[in-house]
């Protein structure tokens, strides 16, 4: 293993999420990919699972029993895994990265209301960071544990964030937010409500209420100071990678204007190498836009400001697999590591798409 | 280095390279993905895996 | 200008495929893009007219007569421009890829039936070598002048051409090709045919017969002998991205097996870095697949023989944009200018997506 490549390999990599992070690795000039597990596929080629692979590697997924000591283990296992088997995991690597939910939330009281029930591990919740670099990084960058994001907590997130950041929401007003997402959310397991003639063309509320990302969205901006009640809902749309989050607050100060607006998104994101700030008065892509970052680990952030009402309408779109997930995941793996934060995340997405 | 196997794929003719197989084992054809079963290791033989045809019904 | 670095303007860059070429010279190590012009866009921001290309670029669009000598000029025009002023752009460059139609045919005569009218430089049309690299490598590589290659040209050319090559076909029977196609081959000028309502989930018949790219791919063709008749048909599908073309020949040893037909796969494509051989017994992409190229420079080809009638079945999916124009293009340009052929164009593609 060459001294200056950093061997990693993926726990659960036929999922979606798994192949997602498994094309990026292989695109990384500092990463050996050690092994790739999965029980169902064990002994078969990656590209027979991920077809647009094929050509760029020979690799075979293995059996998790097989898993050899390596530089980083990245965990894309169901939720629910990663919490019971920890510690055989930690004695593999000196950092991990878990995609799952299992170790987002700090609080364990609070994952067991989410979640339905008890964390299997609670002792390693606060030996895990929170893998949102955006609002993370200094604490990311001498992590040995990261937890992944949830997809539509981070678009929601992200969206809001300015506005919390500069203190300009009335904490005493109800914080809305609908996202509308695509099918690959679901994973790679087909069911009756995922079966092409029933989820083609849908624009289909499945998550009106109880949406487990919101304790995310709860503990990220109470960074900021006490959070207003957040209400989330999701709504299926015709699309198969992609997050339009769209989020309703209200200003405390009625004499803000667009220019204030424009200077918190600024200074939330005048540094980030992956936010883009999209609010434009002409052309086809006004506001930030799922298809055009599919593929790309952006995350396009807009805002709207209703001055009769005081209303500030705040818009974040990524790829749910990407900014949502494998490509944060990257994202951390490099702040981990001491690499460029946007090695092998250098992907504009793709227009027309 | 352990020894290396090669054979050709009875479906598609692909050249396939096998390290540390036994026999009976089924392997997988890198090209056309069809399954093989590994009848001897000396000379090195495969031969197509019984295996049904998964059908769309579209 | 450093040295090492070639200095390349891009001439109608404002266009779906100009865009697409942009995109791949901004992320090319040994590039450095000086002047990109579209007339109606000059002066203004690239990303306001390719918005994925945000945050990636500051360059802005310049007038074709600003344009200075470059190393390389790429020319994105309307069919019938790059022919009436080669002169003046051969002035500026000593080597130029036209994407056009202009210089794809060597033949004056064959030109004129095909697009209904004299082509307007004649002396120029054996100067330039057409830009299918699979078919055509080294004379690009000593090449001045290339032209770019017809979308769906391309997928018909590299899905039949095994077959030509090894002589397996009945020379003397029809050969019946059908693309199906995505709204991008359009352009990005909207009509009535392209409004959303009227062009979303059509299965339309828009260019039954006639097609312009068939004089291509006779000219392809025959380089391996006689060519039959070939027939094009062209359906719009629900794609923005992508062409599958579908091709009908007829063997003429009906004692050939498929293990023939992929020995003469085989031969034509081992070693070519984009083109992939997709058949396979089992899996949910068993046949090339446009979607899951989008985006990358592949032309993933397969084939199917009916052992009862002789009847192969060739087919080839690829991205009109990347392998069909702008991916095609880039790997020209590499060629000619001496770099590694794939570089720039490791895009693996997406899946799912």
């Amino acid at each position: 293993m060459s001294t200056d490549r950093l061997s990693v390999s993926i726990v659960g990599a036929s999922g979606y999420t798994g192949g997602e992070l498994l094309r990026l690795l292989l695109g990384h000039p500092n990463i050996e990919i050690k092994q790739v597990t999965s029980e169902r596929n064990a002994g078969r080629y990656v590209h027979f699972v991920h077809p647009n692979l094929r050509g760029h590697t020979r690799l075979k997924f293995t059996s998790a029993s097989e898993l050899q000591p390596c530089d980083l283990l990245f965990l894309c296992l169901p939720h629910g895994q990663a919490q019971t088997r920890i510690d055989d995991f930690a004695a593999l690597a000196p950092r991990i990265i878990d995609l799952s939910a299992d170790f987002r939330l700090r609080d364990p009281t609070l994952y067991e209301r989410w979640y339905g029930r008890p964390h299997a591990a609670p002792e390693w919740l606060d030996r895990f960071v929170y893998g949102l670099p955006e609002l993370h990084r200094d604490e990311i960058r001498s992590a040995s544990y990261v937890s992944g994001v949830g997809c539509n907590a981070t678009a929601t997130t992200l969206a809001l964030w300015p506005l919390f950041q500069a203190d300009l929401v009335d904490r005493d007003r109800d914080v809305i937010i609908e996202v509308k997402v695509g099918s690959s959310e679901g994973g790679n397991s087909p069911s009756e409500a995922s079966h092409h003639p029933e989820r083609s063309g849908v624009v289909r509320s499945f998550a009106p209420t109880g949406h487990r990302h919101t304790a995310e969205v709860i503990q990220a901006l109470s960074r900021t100071g006490q959070v207003p009640p957040i209400h989330l809902s999701a709504t299926a749309v015709e699309l198969v990678r992609g997050v339009l989050a769209t989020g309703h607050a209200f200003l405390k100060d009625r004499g803000l204007t667009e220019r204030d607006l424009w200077k918190a998104y600024r200074a939330a994101y005048r540094d980030e190498p992956f936010v883009r700030i999209v609010k434009e008065r002409q052309g086809i892509y006004r506001y930030p836009e799922p298809k055009i970052v599919a593929g790309s680990n952006h995350a396009d952030v807009g805002f709207e400001l209703d001055p009769e009402t005081g209303r500030v309408v705040a818009l974040c779109a990524i790829d749910n697999l990407m900014k949502g997930a494998a490509g944060t995941a990257v994202q951390c793996m490099n702040l981990m590591c001491g690499l460029p934060e946007t090695r092998g995340l250098e992907f504009t997405g793709l227009h027309p798409v | 280095m352990p020894e290396v196997l090669v054979a050709e794929c009875p479906e598609c003719g692909a050249e396939i390279e096998v390290t540390d197989v036994i026999e009976g084992e089924i392997i997988e054809c890198p090209d056309c993905g069809v399954e093989l079963e590994v009848r001897s290791l000396n000379p090195f033989v495969l031969e197509l895996a019984p295996q049904e045809e998964e059908d769309w019904g579209e």
